[in-house]
């Protein structure tokens, strides 16, 4: 059995070494990649305005916001 | 009603009259990770749950970490079938940041290298049950024991489940607390293994990584390890997922609900499950030394491997690496990157290696979880 | 397609033509539960989803209430098994201040005179069932309904639960309304056996508690637990466990969860589960009435031995105890504790007595869960 | 040890090794998944869970989606028994504000007409079915995908799970970006159905809503749901049981943990367990195409039928309603509003008709609801 | 089986427009109600007193101020 | 039946009674204790400087701040 236990390690590092070599390879690849085309992926501002930029937030708000004028309006009118 | 019965009956009754001498063993064990968890901040957050846990567990009568009890209940419904790690993995994912990774590839191999302790620890787990009659380990149990050298707790409560149920105490408290004493079973052979000069390597500051590449990341991940081990990609993806939802921007509520409610309600559950396996017919035995022993010298193993092929990659590297970081491949995130931060420092004060060792340490979760697939298809 | 046959059909599946007598009755019973937590104030947490659970499960065709419904689902996920208590009984733990009681230790023998009520009321479930022909409890039942003057909420559920799964709706109900209508039940009886210079006793001002007495107190009560009443020790452990993530201090996170979201939801799954217990079959019966009534009396004899007992230790201790605060020890914790300082107040303005109520109120809590691992272990 | 049969061993361990076409092919539509969530903002919240659970059910041997793996659990544990979409209703409820529709009850009627779309592409499914060798939907497939006009994703997840679990895949994809579409589907079918004159019609303002109707509100529906359709309560018990929770003002730490905490962990779970539903072997059908096409019919339809019932009840009402508020009675919560508010605006800038469309929008989803309480009873 | 589409389609639309007709109905039947009954039903005051007034906020209020003065008095006699 | 809810009375009583009168005796064992030997377990100070203590929190905060730190340096040295 413990012959069976080197064969786990041979095959087991083995596979954790293919797999990060190949994660290494992709992230340098990705890096490259976006290091060529960065004018086609411009980054958002560091302010964050990237999150306002996803429809979901956004709409939220409006809701929000109609919803709490609603409200208030709302209570404002009542006799 | 004849008052000699009933009192007789009462007395049979208490705890105290049914204690097995195990029982009584394992209660001062249970306090002594509650004293670790609460007094020396071992990995609180696991060893308080457990500890409590492992006391329920082992109170006479009341069968608490039995099937029908409250533990073994929790346990059912999500440690044995591996639930609970993976969505902790799931909250870890959405706590963090692979950036330094990104913007130093290669110091992933470090955390590969790591993994080394993994399987010497199998070997030597299976070697102990082979030489010595009171010790037997089948070849699942010695996988189990070997993850523990992986330096993560999920992982480790993950495989031991599927592998070793009778041992995942054991090996729960041991990854658990090797994870805590990282501080001092790594320095010293850090400094054994590398020269004042080499502790002093300076590195070049991390580049910028860009946010569409922190996006992608995690597909990424997932992808080379569907092509190459598709048997790690449950432990695997759910950190990845978790990650997505972190960095994707677009699901706020679903991250912070994964790196906080989610994350603490399974770790209560979690703790308090794994816990009912420090029952004392469970635990008190000599396998249970035998896991301690193996454990401790996984981590020895993982820290030296991941040093040494430090010092062999600056051999063909053009940018030197500083070895030290290869301690941080082990995982034990975020303890094993502050160990290597504070031996750099104690050699170069103005030598802050922790962004640098954040790189492989995070490779490292990703190495033993590639491993435990490894291990988890091989031996079933 | 005949336009008749459609109509008949249509009639047919609608609910006002299956409305059996006992749903419709059932109907405006927990419209007026609800109106009692909403306008009331009568424990709205509990009340408010028990009683919706409760129109849930009495709706015709739907059987929502039954083993594959919405609620017979989340019952038998949490409350066959005594999950859902236990985890709410680990919130409370996590927001329980044992402070008092171990500033004044002795005030926890008034927390055990009040459990004279639990098994007071059992008695008298049994000469109910005895006497009377309709109405019929077996011992299980007997038990389950005594502890509804444990005025305990999570005790009586687990409790319930695992005696007398029948009567568990009722049961519930009765702990949760007594409990809010402990100022209305307890300040006549609390006049009743107290004379005006009892009432206007004052105390001597509380010690203060060092925080490791806190941090140890959760084990110190585990441990007595263990050593004479194992049976108790879930119901017990699990306060104690929350009670110790939140006095340690190193757990913070575990602790605000365990005090939030994890209560939170539990209790939002259990008050729909105990209220599938309402469906009319097993609720509209004269069990029901008699559990009713001898919740009451359980309220009453509970608030007057704590009373009694107090004036007792009056008679052999040094430092008088305004028996007052023995009302306290049936737990309904605060709401009891309320009471006496508001009772303490009309007889004296300045006897401010809600601190020295908190220690019988939460020795109560502790009281009824021991009572509980006791009937637990003996009806069984 | 032979090398090459341990080179052949793991060659034939790895995913490249076993890909089977079909996972091939749900790789690249998991990935558009996500890609439309992220990038495009088409509902992140579902999408992106289920695009990557997607992904993690079309990875070979690894079996993720199976009955044994890490989402196949999670699917038995809250979709096939409903519980999850329930959650989520119950979420959606402590979020829904329903003064617009108490404000305005006769706009009701349009969340009943927009409904017919889920008819109509029921009969279509059939249909198509029925004319198709290569399509084969029973009753219950057809009455699942009908839903998909009802445009509400937990009663679509929740219907498709009892009807059609092996559709629910693509019904809830379906589901959800036809929802996200919303923008793009339906206005073209509002300016075809409506004149400029109808489009710029101003409607009176909202009268105001006490609190108390908006207590009441959520048992008023009950009330009407038990009466008529006792099939349809489990779904709409849920969101009135949230509702409740919000307007009542005594439980307000239930309603937060039901409007975050648990309902953001129950979309973590559900997503994942949906995205299951992606395995190629059950998704990638002629039936999926059919589905997809059908149900963009539903939304067409539910728009026009909305659109002209308020052109109608124009002929006989006395306050003119804008015919464009009918559309939002296709639910799409809150999305169809916006774009119903939208189009308004491009014809008048000043006629803010968001408020008058949440009426609509809102009864929708009771209506959708009631709708699939009918398919459950008639088609199981 | 498409005619079992269309006994659906009328048994459907049917319930639904009854049940949201119902519910028309019942919606106004209470504002009516309200409207009529105004002095014995009354608006809590937009400042959220009303929630003030449900015994439980209060009642928790107090009790975690006697608590906090508790801890106070607790630290402050410490020695 | 009734004689046997007798002796549940008495078992249970006698047994709630024990339990808490051991209790009292460990918690005034305990107070004894910690006043006898109060020179060695010294107080936390009132201002929370205990939670400091604790290993988690700082660590947590130290690497937080790192993060925060690589972050900020990521974006600022963006091109
Ligand atoms: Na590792
Ligand atoms: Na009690
Ligand atoms: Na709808």
């Amino acid at each position: 059995m413990i012959v069976e236990g080197f064969r786990l390690m041979a095959v087991g590092m083995l596979t954790v070494f293919a797999f990060l070599t190949l994660l290494v390879g992709l992230m340098n690849g990705s890096a490259l990649f976006f290091e060529k085309f960065a004018d086609r992926f411009p980054e958002p501002e560091p302010d964050g305005s990237a999150k306002a930029r996803t429809g979901n937030t956004g709409q939220d708000e409006e809701i929000a916001l109609v919803l709490a004028l609603a409200q208030a309006r709302r209570q404002g009118q009542r006799v | 009603m004849n008052f000699e019965t009933i009192g007789l009956e009462l007395w049979q009754s208490t705890g105290l009259a049914n204690f097995s001498p195990g029982q009584a063993v394992m209660m001062p064990i249970c306090l002594l990770l509650l004293y670790l968890g609460i007094r020396r901040g071992f990995e609180p957050l696991l060893l308080i749950p457990i500890g409590f846990g492992g006391l329920l567990a082992n109170i006479p009568i009341a069968d608490i970490g039995g099937p029908d009890g409250f533990l073994g209940i929790i346990y059912n419904m999500g440690i044995s079938n591996g639930l609970f790690p993976l969505l902790i993995f799931l909250g870890v994912g959405a706590m963090t940041d692979f950036g330094p990774l990104l913007a130093h590839p290669k110091t992933a191999l470090l955390g590969a290298a790591a993994q080394f302790g993994i399987f010497t620890t199998l070997i030597g787990a299976l070697t102990l049950s082979d030489k010595l009659d009171f010790i037997d380990f089948d070849l699942g149990d010695a996988a189990a024991i070997g993850i523990i050298g992986g330096a993560d707790g999920p992982t480790a409560i993950f495989l031991a489940g599927k592998l070793a149920p009778d041992l995942l105490g054991a090996i729960a408290i041991a990854a658990y607390s090797y994870m805590a004493l990282v501080p001092i079973i790594q320095p010293p052979i850090m400094r054994l293994l590398t020269t004042q000069a080499e502790r002093e390597i300076k590195m070049v500051q991390l580049r910028p990584v860009k946010k569409i590449e922190l996006i992608l990341f995690p597909l990424t991940v997932l992808a080379a390890c569907i092509i190459l081990v598709p048997d790690a990609t449950p432990l695997v993806g759910a950190v990845m997922f978790g990650n997505l939802l972190k960095e994707c921007g677009a699901v706020d509520r679903l991250a912070k609900a994964a790196q906080n409610e989610l994350i603490n309600i399974v770790t209560i559950l979690l703790g308090l499950a794994v816990g009912s396996k420090l029952a004392a017919d469970k635990f008190l035995s000599a396998e249970t030394l035998g896991i301690l022993f193996l454990g401790l010298i996984a981590f020895a193993i993982g820290t030296a491997s991941g040093v040494l092929l430090a010092k062999l990659m600056n051999l063909v590297s053009r940018d030197p690496i500083n070895p030290l970081i290869g301690a941080a491949g082990v995982s034990a995130v975020p303890m094993a990157a502050r160990v290597v931060n504070k031996v750099g420092l104690e050699n170069n004060p103005q030598n802050f290696l922790l962004m640098h060792a954040m790189g492989p340490n995070v490779a490292g979760v990703l190495g033993s979880a590639v491993a435990a697939g490894v291990l988890l298809a091989l031996t079933r």
